[in-house]
């Protein structure tokens, strides 16, 4: 299977929808020239029309796309940074997730927002949070957060076809991994999760950029004899909660790894709906690692420790082991 | 008013449009005082002329987003009342079967996108249709009613701007009813005509009679001829008054505190869209007195009969609460 | 002890602490009339400085507080509606919140936003959404939500002289509730929670409106000899675990009712954290009493059954005791 | 350039304003090359004129915000170049305590309110800070500093219109560097002068030429006059350009990819405030040589101690992501 990376498999995946369904366009700011290379060449290919740059209005741009949808379009709406979804927080919130519900299904809204999730790049507070705890609160938008580069193919894809509002989620500092990718075409459907790592001992779920926290984790660990089984989400909303607490039945230990602040996150979710169903399998008390609870700072040192650690999920792991 | 070049069965149209809008809401305001609706009610008594202008200048395809303050709009781009009274009783037979009500009613097979709560929530949704007529080389037209409040909002910058850069076929219409809420627009802005804010975005902006609906039309026809023909976005701000509260049961709600003085609300009083259309139709002998008395009671009868309608029909059941979600 | 509603105990608070601090000034749409009661009558004590009409531009009043509060004022800042704050939000989240920490201690945003949160008018979705988690979610913001006309006024003031921004909640469904309000003053701290009802069978957690719901299932539960303890949380950023988990120590039954979408809600918070921090006290496993999961529907008839309901809460007690 | 009537100190006082923001830029695009800086780096060169001119129209109590291309602002303002450093390399001796960075410095003992790294997210707060004079009867004057970018977006809106409908001492200067990123100022808007937008709001706009210095300082000089007088806000549009990438490692980012051609690249690069203002300073003698020779060495010392003290700092304490938290 060829090889690629995180960003090529997103790119193929806009490409190969683009080419597959003539109603499905890009808009954004420099989706042109790419801010994120995820966007890159396809102007290129589908010109002035369908690969379209916009002004600096992240409201506007977030609502031209849910009107564009809902007269029968399918934009993929490129708004860059997580934090930048702030600004057409109202569009999102009020407008995509639940035209269709307020109108009486009289309409949908076909559209996927784009965006950057999380930090790891020492840009500061204003461009490095994790946003998708706010839109998994919000009633009808999907998320989806990818962790490699097949499932981001598989699942943006998707996003682009699935019929209503989509908020997927990419990662920097994802963007240069390498992974298997079929020539073939293949979607992943929105809300499966995939196990990353197979085990017995605990449950670790996680989801981007954690994945590979968890995995480095439970590496570790198994030298100490835990074996961890690693649930990558990969859909954030709806979630695939069957997986999970199937593993905890299982396992009868939860660690819930997240990136983003930690009240009210996703790992909050996770950690309560296992208490709720799975509580005469735990064994241990369900364990939260997500960021320190603090804006996020610049300094490499300042933002690494921040974020959750290999060892913060040790030692979470071991909280669940005593 | 010198408009003998409009068509005699255009006007006729309008009027039948203010006309419907004046009798539905009158029948609304009665209901809402007598504690029949739920919600919040935000009438357009005194507005009419504006909507049905506009919506007479639009074919069927043509699209329009609404506000907070929508029955006008829907009913001027051709909405069933009794559909919409429904959902203004919240019942299940209503445009959004009870889920919307009186702020979010919407009719997509008449090109009725929608009315939204948010002061200035709709203007980038129309900015996506005109987007997306664009895209597929049709020659729909994209309109947003908006208030003058409204156009203290990003979104207002934000969407003309984009819509211009684009080159969009989009109609922006501010309603100038002079208040948003209990503030006056003077007191909001620093300017006299909304319409000059179209220079910031190489538009053309227009100031028009909004109490005048003939007047209205053929702005609005200019505006979507433009449209149309590929030539942009236009901002009309239409001047009109808004004769009664900002939402219904305000009176008893503001308790005592008043925003308008008296002579001002006579002045809006006096400036009557469907008393000034009738004048018209009868001075231009455009339609009989029999006909225009028909007329009313033709559409009296047919409130009363969405009012009938409406009461007699089931509340929404509990569990359609779970429909209407993820397809 | 004169008896006041909710709302004449917020314009108290407002008064008084206006009264007392020359740099606490209210801004926002209409606040002079007053489109929520809780602002009339201040314009005629205070004046046109002290009390300013704004035009309907979220984004901008929000930032101009916080402008005013790092340059020495103590703002409060009226934004109407919680969904409103969906047009602020950028303000909010990268801004107020983040500035002091971003700065490097150097600054500090002392004000307040005020908003009613949730559902009950029949006023749609666009109206009707509770906010308060995406507010916990982010750091440095605190959250207060009173369901007392006693509480509102004591936390208000400290929210007031609170040397940070502070989000406070009203609730429109609690306006004309009367109760006790000490002709004295008084303060109440933020981050301190009140047990309305002293119980040893199950833990309630509730905050605003729902606290009712939680007392009217206690006084059923009790006539079938279950004592619930009802905690009233009033600030939800911070908030009160202690006296959460001391209460659960006790009971070994907790049950979240919010008024908010379920997920990642501060229900689910509630319940993450006991589970992790109460789980060896837990007979049974916590549950979460919220929204359904859908927007918020216009007809009083839907939207009761999409609110959590006493015969909610009372089953998801019953869920805990078997 | 005529400028004669411009105090001889004042001159000075600009250049050497100029003169250390080109310094340290220098400076820091040769240390980002080199990858000794982390994070994201959005130089000033070619824009000094601006923060220059229109800085040196303030007192030390006047308040000014930036944006993600703050240094210059910074440095204009009376910024300490040390911890300017120290906060680019994230030093615990930085402004920010390694805590903000290059697209978050402050230093709120000189009224430089924060650079903000939200485009148009700046533009509010000094909505307020100019509230927060026009409140205590202080003359403080609130200036905001914002891209052509920017300029689109909702926030400049409505807070234009904000301050205009409050009459707030505050002067919004607009950098039309004629680039949002890689978006030409011409294709994300349909107007040849953001200046036209004053209209809109009922407030003077004017347009200066930003690669002349002392031409800045004249215009913001009168639009601080104006707003210390009670007359309200001015937008100041500045014409200029951005002589390299929008953000350090551009090129090899874009893969090869441009966005600007070259006779337009070389035109921004002949169009230098430096060189501008140094042959007006020699002209006129204002400086000799020898004296404007010694100014220069003396900022690059400066810079180069900078530097080195940066790089001997002490990374933050891991035990600082706890501090200046909640008061
Ligand atoms: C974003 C937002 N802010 C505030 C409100 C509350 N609100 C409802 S209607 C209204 C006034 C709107 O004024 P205008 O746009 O002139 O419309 P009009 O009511 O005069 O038709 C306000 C402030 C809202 N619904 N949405
Ligand atoms: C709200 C928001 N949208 C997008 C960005 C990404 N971004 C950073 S700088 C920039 C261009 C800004 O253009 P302009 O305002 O002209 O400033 P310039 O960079 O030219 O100085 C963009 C789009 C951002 N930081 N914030
Ligand atoms: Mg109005
Ligand atoms: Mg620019």
């Amino acid at each position: 299977m060829p090889r690629k990376t995180y960003v090529a498999a997103i790119q193929e995946a806009l490409a190969e929808e683009m080419r597959r369904d003539p109603r499905v366009f890009l808009i954004g700011e420099d989706v042109r020239i790419g801010v994120f290379p995820s966007t890159r060449g396809l102007h290129a290919e589908f010109g002035d029309k369908r690969v379209i740059d916009t002004p600096i209005s992240e409201l506007a741009v977030a609502g031209a796309g849910i009107g564009a949808a809902v007269t029968g379009l399918r934009p993929i709406v490129d708004l860059m940074f997580g934090t930048f979804l702030y600004l057409a927080f109202d569009q999102i919130a009020n407008q995509a997730g639940a035209m269709r519900y307020m109108y009486g299904g009289q309409t949908k809204a076909p559209l996927v927002f784009m965006v950057q999730n999380g930090a790891g790049s020492s840009a500061g507070h204003h461009h490095s949070q994790a946003v998708h705890q706010f839109f998994m609160n919000m009633p009808q938008i999907k998320v989806i957060l990818p962790s490699t580069p097949y499932d981001g193919k598989g699942l943006l894809k998707s996003a682009i076809r699935d019929d209503n509002p989509v908020l997927f989620l990419h990662s920097l500092a994802l963007g240069g991994k390498r992974g298997d990718v079929p020539a073939d075409e293949y979607l992943i459907p929105i809300g499966a999760a995939d196990i990353k790592r197979a085990g017995n001992d605990v449950t670790i779920c996680a989801v981007g950029p954690t994945v590979y926290t968890a995995l480095s984790a439970a590496k570790t660990l198994a030298a100490r004899g835990v074996e961890a089984e690693v649930i990558d989400l990969r859909s954030l909303s709806p979630w695939d909660k069957a997986t999970v607490l199937e593993s905890v039945a299982k396992t009868g230990r939860f660690v819930a790894v997240d990136e983003s602040f930690p009240v009210c996150s996703a790992a909050s979710e996770w950690c309560a709906t296992v208490a709720e169903a799975a509580f005469h399998h735990l064994r241990a008390p369900v364990q939260r690692v997500a960021n320190k609870d603090v804006p996020m700072p610049f300094s490499p040192v300042l933002e690494k420790a921040v974020l959750p650690s290999v060892a913060d999920v040790i030692e979470a792991v071991n909280k669940t082991l005593v | 008013m010198h408009h003998q070049d409009i068509a005699v069965d255009v006007v006729v149209d309008i009027y039948t449009r203010i006309l419907r809008i004046r009798r539905f809401e009158e029948e609304v305001a009665r209901l809402f005082r007598q504690g029949q609706l739920p919600g919040f009610v935000h009438l357009y008594i005194g507005e009419e002329a504006v909507a049905a202008g506009v919506c007479a200048a639009l074919t069927d395809e043509d699209t329009i987003i609404s506000t907070h303050r929508g029955h006008g709009h829907v009913i001027a781009k051709g909405g069933d009342i009794k559909r919409m009274m429904a959902e203004l009783f919240g019942k299940s037979t209503g445009y959004c079967k009870g889920k919307g009500g009186s702020m979010h009613i919407a009719d997509f097979d008449i090109g009725m996108l929608g009315a939204i709560g948010i002061v200035g929530g709709g203007i980038p949704i129309a900015v996506g249709a005109g987007l997306s007529a664009w895209y597929t080389n049709s020659d729909r037209v994209s309109v947003c009613f908006f208030g003058d409040g409204a156009a203290n909002e990003g979104s207002f910058h934000e969407s003309l701007n984009l819509a211009s850069a684009l080159t969009l076929p989009v109609v922006f219409v501010c309603e100038n009813n002079q208040y948003g809420e209990f503030t006056p627009a003077a007191k909001a802005m620093n300017i006299e005509h909304i319409a000059d804010r179209a220079v910031g975005y190489g538009i053309p902006g227009v100031v028009a009679n909004g109490v005048d609906a003939l007047e209205m039309y053929r702005v609005a026809s200019a505006a979507v001829r433009r449209a149309r023909g590929g030539g942009g976005p236009t901002l009309i701000e239409a001047k009109t008054h808004r004769r009664g509260s900002h939402a219904e049961g305000e009176e008893a709600f503001l308790g005592g505190q008043t925003y308008r003085d008296e002579a001002e609300t006579a002045a809006a009083q006096a400036k009557d869209p469907l008393l000034l259309l009738h004048t018209y139709v009868g001075e231009n002998n455009i339609l009989p007195q029999n006909q225009l008395e028909a007329l009313d009671a033709q559409i009296t009868i047919a409130v009363q009969e969405a009012v009938d309608a409406a009461r007699n029909s089931p509340e929404p059941a509990v569990e359609t609460v779970f429909e209407d979600l993820w397809l």
